[in-house]
């Protein structure tokens, strides 16, 4: 099965239409369509199910047998919803704003490597631009909020930019705990750096003591990053009704949200790859019963990385339905005077770790 | 006050209140009324009603502090308007008390007694509101319930509704 | 330094550093939004505008309008005789129906003096307990629904549709009742209708807990509540605040222990007062765990309550209801300890006809909503929110 | 410094407990309560799971004594408008016509054996003012007008939400009111003959 795949995509990889690499566009499409549909329908129906099933209530039951197909019913609502754009909004930056905000969030995507085959652009600086892309979302919000015209829109783009930005700092230290652990930044290096035949005993997050710490901030910053669970400021519902995407309708709010999912599932894969090996699986080789290499190859690598994303997104969805909202002041105390101090201690301890122990 | 009736103790607590306020404040206060369902005593000279407010508050036998409730009333009889305020001493003696201030019905004004309780100053505005009583230095004494330029004063007896507001038919 | 006032560029600061070199310093002008927390918006329990000026994210001044649901109570009361405005009555605490009524009742059985059978009074006690703890429930459940944690707002609702079951089975109706009569019930309650509240009070208690954990003693919710909006005890018994609110402050004040009605003296039940350990004495904290701690209470007093009842045979309900209410002239004002507070009506009536002269109701919610132009001086926006939800305003008791 | 930890323990602690609890009744979320009303005796015996119910499939328990939508059995009722008096938003309106005397016995009688004295042609009830406070059941002499526990009618055109109850058609309430003005009429003409017949008694009689 694996070796096929291979073949099937260097034939696609050697496709040349008028001298355009369209054979590797469609590479680097396939995952991202799989993972933005894929994530964008487990996100809605998923989050609708398992905020119900937490809250002793059923969920979305009408639509399909166990409203599995309330998320094809909420996109056509959105899609025949009439797409209003305020009188008196700034129209370029209104209509810019969610484009922005999808770009960003789905550039990512590009470097995260779903298998040993797949991989969009195999960069040597792979982490490194995962992370810095994503700050383009600051500037979709911004315009969003801005754009908008509206007093409650520019609180939430306000505070979001100042929780964007700071818990970029130690998301970023954490990972590059991370990255000393692997020694490189390529993301493929890094997730074959974590593969062999005791499974989950080779991932960086059983390599190294200390290494749950900064496994335990970046978790904790990602939620900040894309304005999820205790830090959903923005868009705090009670206070700023929608933060900064109270204006939008139809299709652009469909943009937006599919853009929170799919950040959502990113932020889930990066952790993935740099704490829990990627799409090498956990099972360990225990002698005869060599579980490790019947579930490893190509396709089994996009399962191990969708499942282990699945997980981290159940988690991020646990945390929302549990625990009330933080304050902007409280917010910017647990990022400066909590995380990043544990992140330089983490990093040096890693440092310390790698340096010394071989 | 008539003795022949036994007083219930609450009511007698209310008496001996009163008497402290007659004594300071003799003529502007009208007879003690003893009834069982709410003892009360009206103010005569409205004038001075924030000073027996203030000294029911801050004397020490007395210590009033807690306006339960400042009610308007339209008597239409003796065409005058008034407010019933009951007033308890809440943590330090158990006795409340109801005081009436009257005013003529058109262009009458009561002293606002908001710097003495808070309370006062929503109930005062609702007042205001519902029957017109103008209350003087209110800090913003305007209507509270009923937009602001809603016609005439709604809990007057003779009050008519207006037929429209705004372009919009009001009795439906 | 020279303060001057160029054309052009209003006043700025001039100071000559040497011959060829002028600093021009000019404040940048900034003004104050004027931000409509309007009657349309999610976290203001209702249609309550509160317009605030802010700076930034700091409130310095919040005005509160009132009005957008005021439905005339006290003018139907006048045209309208003295049975029949007890369905008003539920409608203005649509929360706390029978409180409501109980408050009501009391005030009139005052002003005709008439004697209630025991068995009445102790039903009433219970059912009024019962809606005690379903309009605790929805403040607590929408104070956390204000912070951001949505799910202990549904296990507050799954557990409030049970009493709600409750009431609607002994009174036919589900939150508006029309139940407790002048001088009686329009019902008696069914046959096992008291197991039934027992087998509730057992099954309620270890849910109380499970929402305190999940909510109550949550690190972030304590940390978006504890030491906001302080109220010193004076200055509440000053703006006349009573219930939840004046004992958060401390104040220990509750009408059914201090000013005794129905057969509150004979149960036995203390008034839970915050003192400081967990939350600071008057802030917003103490007044949510003031109402958490009285659920426990009004479970003792329906547990004895039910013990001490009078036994139902030769029991009728309407014995003691008077056939026409034509009260001697006269005033009373009474009151009642509502879920929010004190709920008092002064009712005036000339002794000639069946309505009500003036009927005026003391709501708590009016007088607890009062303060807030104090309150949310120089407090944040997600503070003001926390402020409005621990006050826990039913606009339909604040506009009457 | 303890404090900056002991926050960070704390927070942690109640954050774990907060979590224990949701994830708890996630798993539990395979049981479904039942729909048993309060009314039942073991409702507090059901299984403690999921509690909603969707309701245009399941219905929603309504005890058997509830107060809502209002029914009159119009056979028993005798016409006598205490309930139009009774209801304060005034939401019920009915006609009546005097029923002549040879028709009593057509009219017959209501079913505690009350000679009914009026036809009652029209007898509405606008269910969507009505509040269901029940100040009409109890006025009513003969108890027809009752609560039943119906509590979801609604509608798609709002003039449904008028019941009618009365029993004549519009014809027969045409025929019942001429028939009463010709008894008036002759009522009149035989009491001007009488009096007549008496102005000349008492001219003759001088």
């Amino acid at each position: 099965m694996g070796n096929s795949l291979n073949a099937w995509s260097e034939a696609l990889a050697g496709f040349y239409f008028f001298g355009l690499p369209l054979g590797l566009v469609i590479i680097a499409a396939i995952p991202l369509v799989f993972i933005a549909l894929y994530s964008l329908t487990y996100g809605v129906y998923g989050e609708r199910k398992i905020s119900a099933f937490m809250q002793d209530r059923l969920g979305p039951m009408e639509v399909g047998k166990w409203g599995i197909l309330q998320t094809i019913a909420d996109i056509l609502k959105l899609l025949q919803k009439e797409d209003i754009v305020p009188a008196s909004a700034d129209k370029f930056l209104f209509v810019i704003g969610p484009g922005v905000l999808f770009v960003g969030s789905f550039l990512a995507f590009a470097v995260l490597p779903f298998s040993s085959a797949f991989i969009g652009a195999n960069l040597n600086v792979g982490l490194f631009f995962a992370i810095g892309i994503v700050a383009i979302e600051v500037v979709g919000i911004l315009a969003a909020g801005w754009g908008s015209n509206n007093k409650w829109s520019l609180y939430g783009a306000v505070r979001s930019v100042a929780q964007i930005v700071s818990y970029e700092i130690p998301a970023a230290i954490a990972l590059l705990c991370g990255a000393m652990m692997a020694g490189t930044l390529d993301m493929q290096q890094i997730t074959i750096l974590q593969s062999g035949s005791w499974g989950f005993a080779h991932f960086f997050l059983f390599q190294s003591p200390i290494a749950w710490l900064p496994f335990l901030i970046y978790f904790i910053a990602s939620l900040a990053e894309v304005n999820r669970a205790p830090f959903d400021i923005p868009e705090a519902e009670s206070e700023l009704v929608a933060g900064y995407f109270t204006e939008y309708t139809g299709m652009k709010f469909a943009v937006i949200f599919l853009a929170e999912y799919g950040s959502m599932f990113m932020v889930s894969a990066i952790i993935t790859i740099v704490f829990l090996g990627g799409w090498n699986s956990p099972l360990p080789n225990l002698g005869s019963v060599a579980l490790n290499d019947w579930t490893n190859g190509p396709v089994w690598g996009a399962f191990w990385i969708i499942s282990k994303g699945f997980f981290f997104i159940f988690v991020q969805m646990w945390l929302r339905w549990t625990l009330p909202r933080l304050r902007v002041d409280q917010l910017m105390y647990l990022c400066w005077k909590v995380l990043t101090p544990f992140a330089f201690v983490s990093f040096v301890l890693t440092a310390i770790w790698e340096v010394y122990v071989p | 006050m008539e003795e022949g009736k036994v007083l219930s103790q609450s009511v007698q607590q209310s008496a001996a209140a009163y008497a402290i306020i007659h004594e300071k404040f003799g003529e502007a206060l009208s007879a003690f009324d003893a009834n069982e369902t709410m003892p009360f005593f009206e103010v005569l000279d409205t004038s001075l009603w924030p000073d027996i407010a203030l000294l029911m508050r801050d004397h020490p036998k007395l210590k009033f502090n807690y306006m339960a409730c400042l009610s308007g009333v339209d008597y239409q009889a003796e065409e005058k308007l008034g407010i019933v305020c009951n007033i308890e001493s809440l943590g330090f003696f158990n006795h409340k008390l109801a005081v009436k201030v009257k005013c003529p019905r058109d262009g009458g004004f009561i002293p606002s007694v908001s710097c003495v309780w808070h309370t006062a100053n929503w109930h005062e505005r609702e007042a205001y509101d519902m029957y017109g009583i103008l209350f003087t230095d209110h800090p913003d004494l305007r209507r509270i319930l009923c937009p602001d330029d809603w016609e005439g004063f709604p809990l007057r007896k003779d009050y008519k509704v207006q037929e429209t507001y705004h372009g919009i038919k009001v009795p439906y | 330094m020279q303060e001057l006032d160029i054309a052009g560029l209003g006043s700025v600061r001039v100071t000559r550093k040497n011959d060829n070199v002028v600093v021009i310093e000019k404040d940048l002008a900034t003004e104050q939004m004027v931000l409509a927390m309007g009657p349309q918006h999610p976290s203001t329990h209702g249609v309550l505008k509160l317009e605030c000026l802010t700076d930034g994210e700091v409130v310095t001044e919040a005005e509160p309008y009132l009005g957008y649901l005021h439905r005339c109570f006290e003018k139907c009361c006048e045209n309208v005789d003295y049975p029949a405005i007890v369905p008003y009555t539920d409608r203005m605490d649509y929360l706390s129906g029978m409180n409501s009524e109980l408050a009501y009742a009391l005030t009139v059985e005052k002003l005709l003096d008439i004697e209630i059978p025991r068995r009445v009074e102790f039903i009433r006690v219970i059912v009024a307990e019962l809606n005690r703890i379903a309009s605790h429930l929805v403040a607590i459940g929408t104070y956390g629904i204000d912070l951001g944690a949505f799910t202990p707002f549904l296990f507050c609702f799954r557990d409030r549709e049970i009493i709600l079951g409750l009431l609607e089975w002994a009174s036919g109706a589900r939150m508006l009742y029309n139940y407790i009569w002048i001088g009686g019930l329009a019902y008696d309650v069914p046959s096992d209708f008291l197991k039934r509240v027992r087998e509730f009070v057992a099954y309620f208690r270890p849910k109380a807990v499970e929402l305190s954990n999940l909510l109550t003693e949550n690190e972030i919710f304590v940390k978006r509540t504890r030491g906001i909006g302080i109220m010193p005890a004076d200055v509440a018994i000053n703006y006349g605040w009573s219930g939840p609110m004046l004992r958060g402050s401390g104040v220990k004040w509750d009408l059914r222990r201090n000013d005794p009605y129905s057969v509150y003296p004979e149960l036995d039940f203390n008034v839970p007062v915050p003192d400081g350990k967990v939350s600071d004495v008057g802030d917003c904290l103490s007044r949510h765990l003031v109402r958490a701690w009285e659920m426990d209470e009004s479970l003792k007093i329906i547990e004895q309550c039910i013990d001490k009842m009078p036994t139902a045979e030769g029991f009728n309900p309407r014995s003691a209801i008077p056939k026409r209410i034509r009260p001697k002239a006269g005033e009373v004002y009474a009151r009642a300890e509502n879920p929010r507070g004190e709920l008092g009506f002064y009712i005036l009536s000339d002794g000639k006809s069946t309505k009500p002269l003036r009927c005026k109701a003391r709501s708590s919610c009016f007088v607890n909503l009062s303060a807030m132009k104090d309150l949310s001086k120089g407090q944040l926006i997600p503070d003001l929110v926390a402020i409005i939800g621990s006050i826990d305003i039913v606009l339909g008791e604040v506009d009457r | 410094m303890s404090e900056y930890f002991g926050n960070i323990k704390t927070g942690a602690v109640t954050i774990a407990t907060g979590l224990g609890i949701t994830l708890k009744h996630f798993f539990n979320a395979i049981h479904r309560k039942g729909d048993a009303g309060l009314d039942d005796v073991d409702y507090f015996r059901q299984v403690d799971g999921l509690c909603t119910l969707q309701y245009p499939h399941e219905v929603i328990p309504t005890p058997k004594n509830g107060r809502y939508r209002l029914y009159n059995n119009i056979e028993d009722c005798i016409g006598c408008g205490q309930c139009v008096r009774a209801c304060p938003i005034s939401c019920i309106s009915m006609e009546t016509i005097k029923v002549a005397a040879d028709d009593l016995a057509v009219c017959g009688k209501t079913s505690d054996g009350q000679q009914k004295k009026f036809w009652i042609p029209v007898f509405d009830i606008d269910v969507a003012k009505c509040m269901t406070c029940g100040m009409c059941t109890t006025v009513c002499p003969t108890e027809c007008l009752v609560h039943t526990p119906v509590s979801d009618f609604s509608e798609f055109d709002r003039n449904n939400f008028i019941y009618h109850f009365g029993n004549l058609s519009r014809l027969e309430a045409e025929a019942k009111r001429r028939k009463n003005a010709e008894l008036q009429a002759k009522a009149l003409a035989e009491k001007e003959k009488k009096a007549a017949d008496a102005l000349k008694e008492s001219n003759g009689g001088e």
